[in-house]
């Protein structure tokens, strides 16, 4: 019994260090920003890589994603016989739920998992070590041209995966299943308002940062809980890393949703 | 990669998705980027249950503008509007509260007029309607005070919805 | 600014440098005296190293960029006055044979 | 805190996950020497090498700079300490992103201001130093071991460093070019002065660039003294090291046996202490 409440114990001072360890992480990376060296092509580099390099396969979900919006919409809709309404129901669950949460997964799979393996390798290579010898912060040479990429590219990534999703959603809605083209795009015109598509670009900001975050954070610290630095560690932490932004993106997606909203 | 060929790149996706965005916020989400392109109305209704801000407001059937605030002012609703500037309301107009198709979203619209001066920035509306109100019309359907035409489909809609 | 010219002659410069000559003050040094070289018609420039105590990598690379920029103008660099330190971070780079040290 | 001396290190402890790997290690360093750190695997040479550029910070025991405690040097006073040393870790630690130059750039990038064309005419400087001057733009993942240790010893020079520290120097070498590894210390530090602190398990190589050794053995210190003074050492424990002596064979017999045969088997002090450690 004893045994179990010290257990418990230590299991909260875990979670308390891990958490205390995770924002300090995060300051240090933000502090970054305004610190030597220059970011410019560091942080280019990382725009191409979870942008440009994301373009392929943001735009083949989101188009089949619009797709699939479509028939499901119109087969719902049609019940009721108000087809109409399919553009405003395609383009207000795009805008508001499914363009930032698929974008964020989708690049949080691509991007965040290698991200996760580059700093994790470079753990236990020593690279970060090496890195700290030469009086480099690592925390601003390495994470901050990241998660500044991440802040540039995931809300345009996002608004991608909308524009591609809608264009889905009007291939089968109006080509296919042939709802009139002008009733679309009026349904779609004046249900979608300014606040919808504000609430996306929220959501992606908020996205990114815990993306970058976390997977940075496992990577940087991989092997840290077993104390020993191997290939398995990094493999392990990139694992748990897209767990856990993955949850983290849903969860944050419920709050945002219900502050905004 | 070289740095022109990084450069490119980013460039293309940045430019894609400004695209995008812009897309999205302008012509979707009625984004107004310039302030100065509408004026403001006031109108006062004795009623605007269901009316949200940002819904429409609509002169035969086309979009001029959307409401920018709802309030109380004496026990009545005050609802402040955008107009586009291009429209011009006359001092005669009458605002009333509908409803688009038989579940769709409240919106304001306003029947045109046929004085000679226009209302100002500022200015107010003084003839409202307000929405039609389906519980009271109910009533007044079963102790048999209202006209067949109209209220027959009123109370179809009204069953529905209970 | 630890560096000081002298027109010596029509045809040769002297550049006399005080200070230290690393990765701090290199940058400043290789301007200046990257603008000596050009501007200054010069046939020979004459490095004056009798103040410089200390001498890093980067000065050597700043002297190597030197050497390059008057060879191409059919000049040449000599180098005097330089203390031991400065001769083995030289030798030390390989290139005591090509600033004849 | 005599002058001559680069680092202290006095009554120094560490831990590794609840295991004590260093027992109350205290030598110094002295100013322009390369100083040798030596022992077998494991023994804690690396932890200790860990703990004098400021990695692993000292729980108990301390490390001087200069006759500054370390573990008073808050951020700024590290990165001070830091940029006059330079480490060439055991596997060499290339950022594999980047080209052999552009590695050798990351710290001159980062804390200078010079030119691009400067900094790649140091980059060579150094890559011809160490041997690599042909391999300017290859990918460290073109590289064998060897190269890649020796541009990581090429990025440990950047900055002119005044002190180097060197993890397994010659592990993952061929001989030839191990020697000329050796050479190259040596000549550091008789043209530079550098203070160098070379962590190897090669005795031959340590004898050879020693001015100083130190001898460690599963995290306790040994003997300090000059390579002479160290192969007259007339320390039963320390000449068995040098003479390479199956010492372990005994010990390690009744270790071994007893892991094999469990508990019931009683394990010699030796092998207690090293398994066992703090619970």
């Amino acid at each position: 019994m004893i045994y179990l409440v010290r257990k418990l114990g230590a299991i909260a001072l875990d979670l308390i260090e891990g958490l205390g360890r995770m924002g300090m992480f995060f300051f240090r990376v933000i502090r970054g920003v305004g610190r030597p060296p220059g970011k410019y092509l560091s942080t280019l580099k990382q725009v191409q890589f979870i942008g440009t390099k994301s373009f392929f396969v943001i735009g083949f979900t989101a188009a089949f994603t619009g797709m699939v919006l479509g028939l499901q919409g119109y087969y719902t809709l049609s019940k009721f016989g108000s087809e109409g309404l399919l553009g405003s129901a395609v383009g207000l669950s795009l805008i508001r739920e499914l363009g930032p949460v698929l974008t964020a997964l989708m690049v949080t799979g691509r991007a965040g998992s290698a991200m996760c393996a580059e700093i994790g390798i470079m753990r236990i290579e020593e690279q970060i070590d090496a890195l700290e010898c030469m009086a480099v912060d690592p925390h601003s040479y390495l994470i901050t041209p990241k998660l500044i990429a991440g802040l540039i590219a995931l809300p345009l990534l996002t608004a991608f995966c909308d524009v591609l999703g809608i264009f889905g959603g009007y291939l089968i809605g109006v080509q296919l299943l042939g709802v009139s083209g002008g009733a679309f795009m009026d349904g779609l015109t004046s249900s979608v308002v300014w606040d919808d598509v504000y609430m996306g670009i929220v959501k992606s900001f908020c996205f990114a940062v815990l993306m970058i975050w976390i997977c940075t954070y496992k990577g940087y610290y991989a092997g840290l809980d077993e104390g020993n630095f191997g290939p398995e560690e990094v493999s392990w932490a990139t694992t748990q890393a897209v767990v856990y932004a993955s949850i983290s993106i849903l969860v944050s997606d419920y709050i945002i949703t219900s502050i905004l909203l | 990669m070289d740095r022109k060929g990084l450069e490119l790149s980013v460039g293309v996706f940045l430019l894609i998705g400004l695209l995008c965005l812009a897309y999205l916020s302008i012509r979707l989400g009625d984004l107004q980027l310039f302030g100065g392109a509408d004026y403001r109305v006031e109108a006062v209704f004795s009623n605007v249950a269901g009316l949200k801000e940002k819904a429409a407001v609509t002169m035969a059937g086309v979009n001029i503008g959307q409401v920018e605030r709802i309030g109380l002012q004496d026990g009545r609703a005050r609802v402040e509007m955008r107009i586009n500037n291009g429209v011009k309301l006359e001092q005669d107009v009458i605002a009333s509260i509908k409803t688009m198709g038989i579940i769709g979203d409240k919106y304001i619209s306003i029947s045109p007029g046929a004085d000679d001066e226009y209302i100002p920035s500022g200015g107010a509306i003084q003839d409202t309607q307000p929405p039609l109100d389906i519980e009271n019309l109910l009533g007044k359907f079963v102790f048999g005070s209202v006209d067949n035409n109209k209220s027959s489909g009123q109370k179809e809609s009204g069953g529905d919805k209970k | 600014m630890p560096l000081r010219f002298y027109q010596t002659e029509p045809h040769q410069a002297l550049v006399k440098l005080e200070g230290n000559f690393d990765s701090d003050t290199a940058p400043e040094i290789r301007k200046s005296l990257i603008k000596i070289v050009k501007n200054k018609g010069s046939e020979s420039l004459k490095i004056d190293f009798s103040e410089v105590p200390n001498l890093g990598t980067a000065g050597v690379a700043v002297l190597v960029e030197v050497l390059r920029a008057m060879t191409r103008k059919g000049g040449a660099l000599e180098l005097v006055g330089l203390n031991d330190n400065a001769r083995q971070m030289i030798r030390l780079a390989r290139l005591g044979e090509i600033f004849q040290t | 805190m005599s002058s001559h001396n680069m680092i202290e290190i006095r009554g120094l402890d560490s831990h590794y996950k609840g295991r004590q790997v260093l027992f109350n290690i205290g030598f110094a360093i002295p100013h322009k020497k390369v100083t040798v750190i030596m022992g077998r695997s494991g023994c804690g040479k690396t932890t200790l090498l860990r703990h004098l550029i400021g990695l692993k910070p000292s729980e108990s025991g301390r490390v001087f700079v200069e006759g500054q405690d370390m573990g008073s040097f808050d951020e700024k006073g590290m990165a001070n300490y830091r940029r006059r040393i330079g480490v060439l870790f055991q596997s060499g630690a290339l950022f594999n992103s980047l080209t052999v130059s552009q590695n050798i750039a990351v710290p001159l990038k980062v804390h200078t201001r010079l030119s691009d064309e400067t900094i790649r005419i140091m980059s060579l400087i150094k890559l011809h130093l160490v041997g690599l001057a042909d391999f300017l733009d290859y990918m460290p993942s073109q590289l064998s071991g060897g190269m890649r240790k020796r541009a990581g010893l090429a990025r440990a020079l950047a900055m002119d460093p005044e002190i180097l520290f060197v993890d397994e120097p010659s592990s993952g070498l061929d001989p030839i070019t191990a020697a000329g590894l050796d050479d190259l210390i040596l000549e550091l530090r008789e043209t530079l002065g550098m203070t160098i602190i070379v962590v190897t398990h090669e005795l031959e190589s340590a004898v050879k660039i020693a001015d100083q050794m130190v001898v460690m053995d599963r995290g306790n210190l040994l003997a300090v003294g000059t390579p002479d003074e160290i192969r007259s050492s007339q320390d039963e424990t320390v000449l068995r090291f040098l003479r390479r002596e199956a010492e372990e064979q005994q010990v390690n017999t009744e270790s071994y046996l007893s892991r094999l045969l469990g508990r019931q088997y009683k394990a010699g002090e030796n092998s207690t202490r090293r398994q066992g450690g703090v619970r």
